[in-house]
């Protein structure tokens, strides 16, 4: 019928669906559950990296640091408004996110040991999201398209925020430079972690594509990701924990290991090694703050009278 | 007081505040409320880092050295800012005292003779002003709201009413800062609580309470095991 | 009648009152007040000191104070038992405490700020409390001369303690001594209040006397000690803050200041820096084991069936 | 695992679990308990002190420069110590479990062929017993005790049961700690939670949870700030 046509017509053209558009369900299904995801990782986000706030080595890495943890949760609040826009409430999302019906990435089920991690979640972790969220400024569905243009500038103002960190430390005392090796060492496999599993057992991936909400497989993004990360590193004298990282002429791109894809299935399954604990917290806050969201309420409908 | 006394019981007053006000990190009870304390502690932090940095010049000690490398004897803020931040409501009170503190003060010091602190006290007035706002609107929401929200909101009044009176022991009066306070507990529906009775001190002269070392020690613990490195 | 006449002979004998002995209704009163304010400063005396257990410079000082905290644990649940032959129940006592209609020494409303306060509280308030406690050993009711025999044994070891901890500092960095001098200068005058309002002041003390629970006046105990730690003082290395300190040929004793017992009516009303946070804490321990009380009991209970 | 590593993982274990129940003092539920629970600290830590002394010798460092001077990822314990009090169901449950470790392992340690550490285990041994019969004890009691206390004893149980694992991937087998541990649960009418799930470890080899550094922070603060200096 004509609605269904006139949505590939505007897929095809590269132009945006809006809100007002007819769309197929199972496009709208996809599009919330992507979105409300990146709204939870946002959220959930929060908390590794704000873990550091409080112990931040100087007035200025605290300041901004504590600015970031405050955009995250700006991105969160952007994101569940775009996902609104496709008719699911933001209340029914946190939900599905207290009760563990909708997942966040799984990079953040990973502890925060040291300083040096807020600096390798800035480098790698943000380094990821950009590639990943980078081709999404151009996913067909208008909300989350500009919301991530507004989220991608921010992230990459982060990302070299992280770099700094992990520069100054690099380049500072023996004891800095062991941390930042130590954080890089434990953050680089799961940061390539961050694009899923390999194409070949990619679910969703293949009618993503085909509706311009995804434009690059999994396997794609790493490697952009991987050899990105390659030159900055040498830019930092960091090494990569991987002996096989190596320039292949052929492909005229680096080969590098793979993740552990197992760790990766435990992980989103729910068994990494924070997730009870990012869970509860989110789930703890959540709790301890009903009084004051019915407070709110309360007085709203008393003044609406 | 001297000068720079006077100087740092401004700037930490400035600084625990916002370590604080930075503990509710992914712990609001609303989202729109974590990027609210967020902006708030990072004012806070900001105005903290002018303060303490202008400080330093004459000790010939930047920012970090204040922050990071004093114990808390040497401290100069006062107890209101290092109490632990309890529930919401608590904070929420605290935030209030302190605002309605730090507006006049700031607005005085804009419009004094030193010009330095009057940079620093103009820019920082226009967001005690919003913080004094933000945490009147919620102690009317929660005094005025349910019943659990109007105890909890009185209880957290009552509780860090006494620690007010060293915020007006020095350059703003007790009136002036009734003046703002009283109406928002009013059209909170909350009971004022009497002066005359404990008044706890201390915090202007580095003695404080038995919270702030724990504070320290955590705010320190990193900058101070890597001594002399840079960040 | 008889059994007065018997009571009145053998306080005479300087004998022991003991719990299946008849005693005057107000001689009984008197000894729960003062048993049960004594078993709660040392259930209220745990948490100044305890708050340095955590941060303890070393880990023999903290096995030490650590000891000592569970000596004060142990202390308290003597006089309760104390109290208890005199025919009133722990938990009534406990309650009275909880509810402010008892009060513990107004010395724990004071904040231990640093280190150094461990010592200082070793040295000065066991010190004082010792001058105090020594002659309660010859107190006319057994079972509280008993007790404070035991107790008596204990304070004085850790008297010892506090001396020695003030003493290192002393002798330490120029850090160490002047965190040393400072605790010094902030305990010295709660130390000496610590012995009651002046003798002219004193409410019950005369007839404590003739009872012979109490043997010697407030000024005479607080004389005794302040000339105790002058001489100790001087070893130390520190300075008492007490300028008008000095030696009376006449009295064979020291001249001292008072302390500010106008501070000390405010800190015995409620006053203090810490009142409200000592109460809180007891209050909210105590609240927070009720499920554990409460599962002990129900347990015990199934098992007498 | 080098012999220091193995010995730092023992002292370790005992010095931060001193550390959680100390958190305790004045805190707990009975009086009596705070003895108990004083005690318990004192036992742990007098081993953490005699190890980390035995460990230290071969590194030219005394006890105290392996408790204060080591950062997070240095230290050996086990995740399940560092691990929060939280209520007095999880601190049991996690001196249930601990104990049912370090009773066989001090047993077998204690017929080892090292002399110095079999002493060390001997005593310690001793104090095992008894933590792990005054766990036993609450264990039981709050499972069989009211209905509030037997979910809160099942859930500190169910939540703690995994950081077990790396307990018994050393020199305790799985099967002579469940020896221990099954028939408490059952008196205490809990169930027994399922292996074979989440194992989280790290902790052996320095990758711990984000509650240790915390932990550290405060017990070191002291100590660091007066570097050299003699207590």
């Amino acid at each position: 019928e004509g609605l269904e046509e006139y949505f590939t017509a505007v897929i095809e053209a590269d132009q945006k669906i809006e809100p007002r558009d007819w769309m197929p369900d199972s496009y709208r299904k996809t599009l919330i559950r992507q979105i409300a995801q990146h709204a939870h990782s946002e959220i959930i986000g929060m908390q590794p990296e704000g873990n550091w706030i409080s112990r931040a080595p100087s007035l200025k890495r605290k300041a901004i640091l504590l600015a970031k943890v405050q955009d995250e949760a700006g991105h969160g609040l952007y994101l569940y408004a775009a996902a609104e826009t496709l008719g699911v409430s933001r209340d029914e999302l946190v939900q599905m996110l207290l009760e563990g019906r909708q997942k966040y990435s799984s990079i953040f089920n990973y502890p925060t040991l040291t300083w040096a991690d807020v600096g390798a979640i800035g480098w790698l972790v943000d380094g990821a999201a950009i590639v990943n969220q980078v081709p999404l400024c151009r996913c067909s569905y208008g909300p989350y398209a500009r919301a991530m243009i507004r989220i991608c500038k921010e992230e990459s103002f982060h990302q070299r925020q992280g770099y700094e960190i992990l520069h100054t430390l690099a380049h500072g005392t023996d004891g800095q430079k062991a941390l930042a090796q130590d954080s890089v060492n434990r953050w680089w496999y799961p940061s390539l972690a961050m694009f899923g599993p390999p194409d070949a057992d990619s679910t969703h991936s293949a009618q993503s594509m085909a509706w311009k909400i995804k434009r690059f497989s999994n396997d794609e993004l790493r490697q952009r990701f991987v050899d990105m990360c390659v030159q900055q590193a040498e830019v930092l004298g960091l090494t990569l924990p991987d002996p096989d990282l190596r320039w292949n002429e052929e492909r005229q791109a680096y080969d590098y290991t793979q993740p552990d894809y197992d760790e990766l299935k435990r992980v989103i399954s729910g068994d990494g090694p924070c997730n009870r604990q990012r869970m509860a917290h989110r789930r703890g806050a959540h709790a301890e703050g009903a009084w004051v969201r019915e407070a709110a309420a309360a007085y709203a409908k008393k003044r609406s009278r | 007081m001297s000068d720079v006394d006077r100087l740092l019981g401004f700037g930490d007053d400035a600084l625990i505040a916002a370590q604080r006000l930075a503990e509710w990190h992914a712990s609001s009870p609303e989202m729109e409320e974590d990027v609210a304390l967020a902006n708030i502690a990072l004012d806070q932090l900001g105005a903290a880092r002018l303060l303490l940095t202008y400080a330093g010049e004459s000790l010939g000690k930047d920012e970090d050295a204040l922050a990071y490398l004093r114990d808390d004897r040497e401290f100069r803020n006062c107890l209101l800012v290092e109490l632990p931040n309890g529930d919401f409501a608590v904070t929420m009170a605290k935030l209030l005292f302190l605002s309605a503190y730090q507006l006049p003060l700031y607005t005085a010091l804009a419009a004094g003779p030193d010009e330095r602190l009057a940079a620093i006290a103009a820019k920082a007035r226009k967001e005690s002003a919003y913080h004094f706002d933000h945490s009147s609107q919620w102690t009317i929401r929660l005094g005025d709201g349910t019943e659990e929200s109007h105890r909890r909101m009185q209880d957290a009044v009552d509780d860090i009413w006494p620690y007010t009176h060293e915020l007006t022991a020095g350059e703003v009066s007790r009136s002036d800062w009734l003046t703002l306070v009283e109406p928002v507990l009013a059209e909170a529906t909350l009971v004022r609580p009497g002066d005359g009775g404990w008044a706890p001190d201390g915090g202007r002269s580095g003695v404080h309470t038995e919270h702030l070392s724990y504070l320290l020690a955590e705010m320190q613990v990193l900058h101070r095991a890597h001594p002399g490195a840079k960040w």
